[in-house]
């Protein structure tokens, strides 16, 4: 365990220095209390308290127009598969985007292994940012155990008042932190305000579920003939904005692209959502998931139930995006609180110390 | 191989699309490169031979000399590509359907109107057999593009049959929604990459509604931010009027 | 005249290389004329209709669909006359922004007709088509300048055809830092390629031929080349308010034609950058007045062909106007807390009241007027649009009567071409005429 | 700081630049193909596997494979042009109809779990078939054929539109002729040289005579078909475990990523296509 601090008044040049050699994203305010990870060269550029950003860096990862391969067919089927990638820092990830990060290295290095992912993964470089308190109302992060950082970055900072606290994970963190020179390391003083912090934290956050975190599969095991999913079907204008937002959600379509030659062009992927009513549907006509009560169901058990199953992990990561952007007021907390009392599961103590 | 035969025609429309055309800049002179223009009665004086490739039909149909017109050019053209939202939807010349014809006559020209022929307005598609299509008010032309090279390829192009909200959410826009205002957004094709959004103004609608949506679910959305139903309806009717032709005929027809 | 007994029946269908459709028609039965029209067949569109019972804040989204060339020039015209009828004032930095915008079109629009539309008959072509060949490098150039005012145009309010983010009250965004760079560059960049337009087209010749008549444009007391703000003026000495547009068009209707002409002071008026051109030449930018001098334009030019060479000094004052604008809005930084939110006012930030408002903006082919009644909500109870080519269309007729007798000696073909080219040259927008049908046409 | 592309080595999406050495127009919408990857190398597949056919700047589809992997050197596939069949989209399947020997077609794969033969050896098997269906399931009856000795009874029932319709007439006629296969066919609409059945291919099924307990159902066709076909292998006693089946799903990758396939918890291109129905029914998304 490697701490080490960095004062306030240092964070500006700490951000220019870090850009002088390599871009840096990190959240920037738009207006609206709306946020978006973006290019930034100064530390001033970056929002002070930021809920979580309309897209998530999953934009970074899987961007949502990747070229997977470009071809010629001047001279038969000839292609040549490439990844595109940037050297980056990701500055000012929270903890549950961290999360989201962990999900999609698992979903795209289990074989068959999905190298555009990978190498581009490989080239980033990831700043966590610790909440010290609730986002806002949305968010489900202790729920799902994320409201604290569980690995997944290079550097993490946390907020100390007049200072940062930051956990030096990686090699690559060590080098940023030897390199900019801006550092002093860390004294028992620090960790001592470090560990009231994270104490404190325990009595903000709470199960924002009345669930115990253990119940949540089988909530969802047997939900699957609830009428909440005729509810939410009524409601959804299938825009695929939940998906999208979703820093867990990777679904894509491969699309091909010629130039006006129409020999030369590219093979791409963009971001698809099972929302969309022509996701499922094959060449027959048929659509295996028609209503959109069904399309609204397969993506809470996308997050809930079936990754439990393939990676033992839940693939919600409390981030309250979906919830935020959803124009129908489709809630996850209300959705997924509502299947608890269905099932008889509801534990109004759940997660409180 | 010859280069195809493209012809440009237009019908009651602000031929706005076509001047995207010359907005290209120089990428223009690529799709020249591509396509033999035979007709384009905006820039040329030319006229085109008999059979044609490609014809490329701006605007809606909104009297009797543009039916029988249209149905001409079809039989010209081995493909026809309807551009833009007049041609592919009615746009905004469908307005005129919401009132009766005569009375909008009137309106305009007096105790002269019956000397002004109108039929009500229709989509291209309404009137003859559509090949493809580039929706837009006006058109989007990364998006004509891809059409183009679509047809000349020989290829179906389907437009986009999820939401404006699916790119408005990829360039990180604020919501309209979340301003507390009404965005036709999520019951429009996309493909226009936001267009309007992006620019802080609201999607109007004008590339048609996805083809199924959820119209009970709008409403309920409409009615939690407060917003009177009626000047939902207008926005809705701006572009989308000639919609309740496809509803009225579609039992009728067999595809 | 060599023949003067001749029989020539001209009828050009679908006058090509003008926005929307027309039909010139000339009979002369041994040497005398027995028709000689103008004729519009363009559908006619009920706009006027069609936005009645919608909001005051709909409209400008709505009317300037009238027109894709001068989409700009409507939504402005349109947003002042709104404004007018609720009694908004728009600031001074939106006022500015919506110059520059008007600035914009104005060279975008007059580069199109010059290039791609007068330079083929003055270079002999059929269309711009063949010019890529043998002028390569011209027709780049002007695809190039398109594209430059279409990009800004694109940065300032999203596109230009139809532009979005220019609404009543204001703009919904404004540009950033980056943006004015991003522009100003543009524009800057565009010099050099004026610089080559000017010469170009100063090896051009056009037509001589002359009829004196009444111009009409925007005037004002003020140093500036009014485009958006003034009364309307006439070279026959007339000046009214805005207002009483009514009595400046004085439409009517002609026996031969039902579609709809204006007159002034007499049988009939031009608009468009000639007659702009011959009531404010003196309040040209300086580098605009240098390509007057230097092309032998002087106010009061009665050669209608010569509206080209007007749009071309027009082209040169636009974008040193719109470079001065834009310099002065960075050096003063813009205002932000000016974004107006959109929506037909849902939030109502926009106080709404009853009234009658008239907007009337100098677009590329001239003066365009728009009127609104709106009820207390801002719900437009009548409207009503007088477009350039409207007014324009009566005095071309005139024009092709006089020149007509003087061109018959020429071939069928020559005469053709004079014709076609004198409508062009006024440069016109038929697709915006709402008022406009051939009745024979629905008759036949 | 700008993005940076270059040649990605073990790219999945890599395609290989195989030759088509035969084609056949079976119906006016199937056509057949017969493949040869670069250097007659071996595809090396499972009966009932598919390969991701490519052809660029148009798109790329998944097919099953419908020869038997005893047959070396060479594939074969079945389209079924869609934009023909249903009267729109069909991209890639018209743009293959144009397609003759000599051309060349990206592929990839094989991807899939095929048919279980190891656990099939020594068992009955009733193959049941409907349309499309016949196209893999063909994999799978060739190879029972080309290792005959290793396989209990064997019955074959197939349904088509119309006699026209039916894909390699020829070779069912010729299984037809075996002495060790049970064949029978089944058309909804006959016409007048018909000497087959006329009805739904469910009809077929209560007129097998077969032991239950040592069968295995394999079923392939249309969605719609499964839900009745299986109901009618579950009267005659087939244990759930010995109904396979192999489900159709819109699919993209082919690498249990892009999410089109999912059905429930799986992935149909890589868990499947084929499952047995003791999984699927499980599954209510399955069929
Ligand atoms: C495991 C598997 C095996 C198959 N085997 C065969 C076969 O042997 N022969 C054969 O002719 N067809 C087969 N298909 C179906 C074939 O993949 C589709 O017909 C094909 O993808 C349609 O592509 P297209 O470009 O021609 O149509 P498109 O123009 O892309 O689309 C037409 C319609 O097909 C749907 N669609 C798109 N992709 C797929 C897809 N991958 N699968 C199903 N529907 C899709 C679209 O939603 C659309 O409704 C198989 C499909 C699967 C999943
Ligand atoms: S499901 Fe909703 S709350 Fe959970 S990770 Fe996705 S966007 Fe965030
Ligand atoms: S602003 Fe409109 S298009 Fe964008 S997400 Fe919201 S509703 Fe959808
Ligand atoms: S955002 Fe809506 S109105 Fe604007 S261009 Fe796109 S579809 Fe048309």
């Amino acid at each position: 365990m490697q701490y080490v601090t960095l004062k306030k008044e240092r964070f500006d040049d700490f951000i220019s220095r870090l850009a002088q050699d390599k871009k840096v994203v990190a959240p920037v305010a738009q207006d609206n209390n709306a946020y978006a990870f973006e290019p930034v060269t100064s530390g001033r550029q970056i929002a002070k308290d930021y809920i979580p950003t309309i897209l998530p860096p999953k934009k970074y990862f899987m961007p949502q127009y990747e070229t997977l391969a470009t071809f010629n067919i001047g001279n038969g089927q000839q292609m040549e598969p490439v990844v595109e990638y940037e050297r980056m820092i990701l500055f000012g990830v929270r903890t549950c985007d961290l999360a989201g990060i962990q999900c999609l290295n698992m979903v795209f290095s289990e074989r068959p292994k999905d190298h555009n992912y990978l190498v581009r993964k490989s080239k980033i470089i990831i700043i966590g940012y610790e909440c010290n308190d609730y986002c806002d109302e949305y968010a489900s992060c202790r729920l799902v155990h994320n409201h604290t950082p569980n690995g997944g970055y290079d550097l993490f900072f946390t907020d100390l008042g007049d200072k940062f606290i930051v956990h030096i994970n990686t090699q690559a963190g060590d080098e940023i932190i030897e390199k900019t020179k801006l550092f002093e390391e860390a004294n028992e003083k620090d960790l001592k305000a470090l560990e009231a912090l994270r104490e404190k934290k325990r009595k903000i956050f709470a199960n924002e579920v009345p669930v115990v975190h253990e119940n949540i599969p089988q909530v969802f095991e047997k939900s699957y003939n609830s009428n909440i999913w005729e509810d939410l079907g009524k409601k959804c204008l299938s825009c695929g904005n939940c998906t999208n937002v979703c820093p867990t959600c990777y679904c894509f379509d491969v699309i091909d692209e010629p130039n006006l030659d129409l020999k030369t062009g590219k093979r791409y992927r963009r971001w698809d959502s099972c929302q969309s009513e022509t996701f499922a549907k094959v060449a027959g006509g048929e659509s295996f998931r028609e209503e959109r009560a069904a399309r609204q169901r397969h993506r809470y058990y996308r997050k809930f139930k079936y990754p439990v199953d393939k990676f033992a992990r839940l693939f919600c990561t409390g981030c309250g995006r979906c919830s935020r952007t959803c124009m129908a007021k489709i809630n996850l907390k209300e959705t997924v609180t509502a299947l608890v009392a269905e099932q008889g599961l509801t534990d109004k103590k759940a997660g409180k110390e | 191989m010859a280069k195809p035969k493209v012809a440009f025609f237009d019908f009651a429309c602000c031929e706005g699309c076509q001047l995207q055309v010359a907005n290209m800049g120089e990428m223009l002179l690529d799709v020249l490169g591509a396509i033999d223009v035979v007709e384009f009665r905006e820039v040329m004086s030319e006229i085109g031979p008999d059979k044609i490739d490609v014809a490329i039909v701006e605007g809606s149909i909104t009297d009797h000399h543009a039916v029988e017109r249209i149905k001409k050019i079809r039989e010209r053209a081995s493909i026809l590509i309807a551009y833009g939202a007049c041609a592919c939807i009615g746009g905004v010349n469908g307005m005129k359907n919401n009132f009766k014809l005569d009375d909008i006559r009137k309106e305009v020209y007096g105790k002269d109107y019956k000397y002004f022929d109108s039929v009500e307005t229709r989509a291209v598609h309404q009137v003859v057999k559509v090949d493809y299509k580039v929706n837009g008010c006006p058109v989007y032309i990364p998006e004509f593009v891809k059409v183009l090279k679509a047809a000349l390829a020989g290829l179906p192009y389907e437009v986009p049959d999820y939401s404006v909200c699916v790119e408005c959410k990829l360039n990180e826009n604020v919501c309209m929604y979340d301003r507390g205002l009404t965005c036709l957004g999520p019951v429009t094709k996309a493909g226009c990459n936001s267009w309007c959004i992006n620019n802080n103004n609201i999607c109007y609608g004008c590339r048609g509604m996805v083809s199924n949506p959820n119209e009970n679910g709008a409403k309920d959305v409409i009615a939690k931010y407060n917003i009177p139903m009626d000047l939902v309806v207008n926005k809705m009717n701006m572009y989308n009027k000639c919609r309740e032709i496809d509803q009225r005929e579609q039992p009728k027809k067999k595809h | 005249m060599s023949n003067p007994k001749r029989n020539i029946s001209v009828n050009v269908e679908y006058l090509t290389r003008v926005e929307g459709h027309g039909n010139i028609v000339v009979d002369v039965k041994n040497g005398v004329m027995k028709t000689c029209e103008l004729q519009i067949v363009e559908s006619p569109r009920f706009f006027e209709g069609m936005i009645k019972g919608r909001s005051i804040f709909e409209a400008q989204h709505i009317t300037c669909r009238i027109c894709g060339i001068c989409s700009c020039g409507h939504t402005l015209a349109s947003i002042q006359a709104a404004e007018d009828a609720i009694g908004f004032k728009p600031s001074k930095q939106t006022t500015e922004l919506r110059k520059f915008l008007l600035h914009m079109e104005n060279l975008d629009s007059h580069l199109l007709h010059i290039y791609l539309l007068v330079a083929p008959d003055l270079l002999g072509v059929k269309s711009f088509v063949p010019l890529i060949d043998s002028h390569n490098k011209v027709v780049r150039r002007a695809l190039r300048m398109k594209k430059a005012c279409n990009d800004v145009c694109d940065i300032q309010v999203g596109r230009h055809v139809h532009p979005i983010s220019a609404i009543v009250g204001g703009f919904t965004k404004l540009p950033r830092e980056k943006d004015l760079d991003a522009m100003l560059n543009i524009l800057y960049n565009m010099r050099p390629d004026m610089e080559a337009t000017v010469e170009l087209a100063a090896t051009l010749k056009f037509p001589e031929f002359e009829r004196d008549t009444e111009y009409v444009a925007l005037v004002s007391d003020d140093p500036e080349y009014p485009m958006l703000i003034g009364d309307v003026g006439s070279t026959d000495g007339v000046r009214k308010n805005k207002k009483e547009y009514k009595s400046i068009t004085n439409e009517f209707v002609v026996p031969h034609s039902s579609a709809k002409h204006t007159k002034l002071s007499r049988g009939s008026y031009a608009v468009g950058a000639l007659a702009r051109f011959n009531l404010n030449a003196d309040k040209l930018h300086p580098k605009a007045k240098e390509i007057a001098k230097a092309i032998g334009l002087k106010p009061k030019c009665i050669n209608p062909y010569l509206n080209t060479a007007a749009q071309l000094v027009e082209c040169v004052h636009s974008l040193e106007e719109a470079i001065r604008i834009m310099e002065e809005l960075k050096q003063s930084g813009i205002n932000y807390d000016e974004e107006v939110i959109v929506g037909l006012n849902e939030k109502g930030t926009i106080p709404v009241k009853p009234g009658n408002g008239v907007g009337a903006v100098e677009v590329p082919r001239g003066i365009l007027f728009h009127n609104y009644e709106v009820d207390e909500k801002g719900i437009i109870t009548k409207a009503n649009c007088i477009i350039p080519t409207n007014q324009n269309v009566n005095n071309a007729e005139q024009d092709l009567k006089k020149i007509v007798p003087e061109i018959l000696d020429k071939s069928d073909e020559e005469i053709t071409l004079l014709l076609e080219m004198l409508v062009r040259a006024y440069d016109p927008c038929i697709s915006c005429s709402a008022h406009f049908l051939d009745v024979k046409f629905v008759n036949r | 700081m700008t993005l940076k592309r270059v040649i990605l080595k073990d790219s999945e999406y890599e395609i290989k630049r195989a030759r088509i050495l035969r084609t056949k127009q079976m119906t006016e919408t199937e056509k057949y193909f017969e493949i040869q990857l670069p250097g007659g190398e071996s595809l090396d597949h499972e009966p009932g596997q598919f390969v991701e056919v490519s052809l660029l700047g148009i798109g790329e589809a998944p097919i099953s494979i419908s020869s038997s992997p005893t047959k070396r050197g060479s594939f074969e596939l079945v389209v079924r042009d869609v934009g023909k069949f249903t009267g729109q989209g069909g991209r890639l399947t018209g743009a293959l109809h144009k397609l003759e020997a000599g051309d060349e077609v990206g592929i990839r794969g094989p991807f899939g779990k095929g048919f279980p033969v190891r656990i099939l050896e020594g068992n009955d098997l009733l193959f049941v078939a409907a349309g499309l269906g016949v196209v893999p399931l063909r994999s799978l009856i060739n190879y029972v054929i080309d290792n005959r000795r290793d396989f209990g009874k064997v019955t074959i029932l197939l349904g088509c539109r119309t006699p026209q319709n039916m894909l390699f007439a020829d070779e069912v006629n010729e299984w037809n002729k075996r002495l060790d296969v049970n064949l029978n066919c089944t058309v909804d609409k006959a016409d007048p040289e018909w000497k087959g059945n006329v009805g739904l291919i469910t009809s077929l099924i209560p007129g097998v005579t077969l032991e239950p307990e040592r069968t295995f159902g394999v079923v392939v066709g249309p969605p719609i078909m499964y839900k009745f076909v299986i109901k009618e292998l579950l009267k005659k006693q087939i244990p759930e475990r010995q109904i396979l089946l192999s489900l159709e799903r819109h699919m993209k990758c082919g690498l249990g990523k892009c999410g089109h396939c999912q059905i429930n918890d799986v992935y149909c291109c890589q868990d499947g296509p084929v499952f047995s129905y003791d999984k699927t029914k499980n599954f209510p998304e399955a069929v």
